[in-house]
């Protein structure tokens, strides 16, 4: 797992991962890339992160793959990222394609939805929480009175 | 003494409460300006690993999380 | 759609394939790499292409992506491909992570269904045509007895 | 006279052939030593178009491919 300040070089880290899977003897590889498109006269998306709780989401995740004979990767961008760069990248290695193929799903919808991660609009310079875009965590609501106890 | 953070866009410094439970911490929240509109929606960690039951107890020393809704990638 | 004498450089199509993307103001894009693996003792895989009616197959996938509101891409090594190198990349961009990831899994097993592409073990320089990995097209059988006519 | 070319690992050469049908043609792979194998499991196309009919009729002039099982990627 590898976060960056401002937006990643997708190339750079692509081709690393690429040389590391082929290493691997690993027979299909495949990359998820997230890049901040132009829409709502944003000039930029920002994002937060709690790295201690994510490096545990992600230390199942690289469990769970490891007992498929999987392995997964992740980089994330912290800050600012600018329109056509890219805040995201997943990826994941098996032998065999089908495993690639649903694991590579699974992983990044359980990082929609659970990666300890806030996303802001960046417009006319201000940082504005994307709320309605945003999810609550798996376990969200425990402080409800009538809470999941 | 309990610390509480507050992560992402709820944009509020730690605290430290003399509390012993998560139902306390709900109670206080819920009559902060700031914080009652996070008690719905937001999960909460203790030492990092995120919890599920409401009456949890709390120690001195413990670190407590507050995670609001999540929207990485 | 490309195509290639011997293994894919990697790097450097999904980088401009990437680059491509950015200026569309995709959200998501996803890339599927399929790597020469060491097993059964073989020097290399090599495959026979039938361009025309690949051509058409891939031809149908963009009009289908096209009515989903995102593109695929892909390339495909022709001849001999060694260990750790790669024969295959395809790619999906669209501006929904859910359609992206729904037609990546669509487009990479029909395409191992149904592309005109045939694979042989390269072993002491001499090419085995892949028999037991292969399957019958979509509408193998026709000639058959108790064909399905 | 139709063409008919035989793809990937069947490896013989194209023949010309007076047939006006698949069927006439699965007759007369039925009888090759070589072809009489990939009638079981390969598409055919005309014109490279795959045809899933038997009695697809054949004109003069066509070329027809036979197609034996894939596997790309």
């Amino acid at each position: 797992m590898e976060l960056y300040q401002g937006p990643l070089d997708v190339k750079a880290i692509s081709s690393r991962w690429y040389d590391e899977v082929r290493e691997l003897n690993y027979g299909a590889f495949i990359t998820f890339v997230g890049i901040i498109r132009a829409e709502n006269s944003i000039e930029a998306l920002s994002f937060d992160i709690y790295e201690p709780i994510l490096r545990k989401w992600f230390d199942r995740w690289q469990e769970e793959a490891k007992s498929r004979g999987a392995i997964v990767k992740m980089a994330h961008a912290i800050g600012d990222v600018p329109i056509a760069q890219s805040s995201y990248i997943a990826a994941v290695a098996s032998p065999k394609r089908k495993v690639a193929l649903a694991l590579v799903e699974e992983f990044v919808e359980d990082f929609k939805a659970n990666a300890p991660i806030w996303k802001y609009d960046v417009v006319n310079g201000k940082r504005i929480y994307a709320k309605d875009r945003s999810t609550p965590m798996e376990g969200a609501g425990v402080l409800r009175k009538d809470g999941n106890d | 003494m309990v610390k509480v953070e507050f992560l992402g866009p709820i944009g509020k410094d730690p605290i430290e409460l003399n509390i012993n439970s998560l139902e306390e911490l709900a109670d206080y929240m819920s009559k902060d300006e700031v914080l009652k509109e996070w008690v719905e929606n937001s999960a909460v960690a203790v030492n990092d690993t995120v919890v599920k039951d409401r009456n949890f107890p709390l120690k001195s020393g413990d670190v407590v999380t507050i995670l609001p809704p999540v929207c990485g990638g």
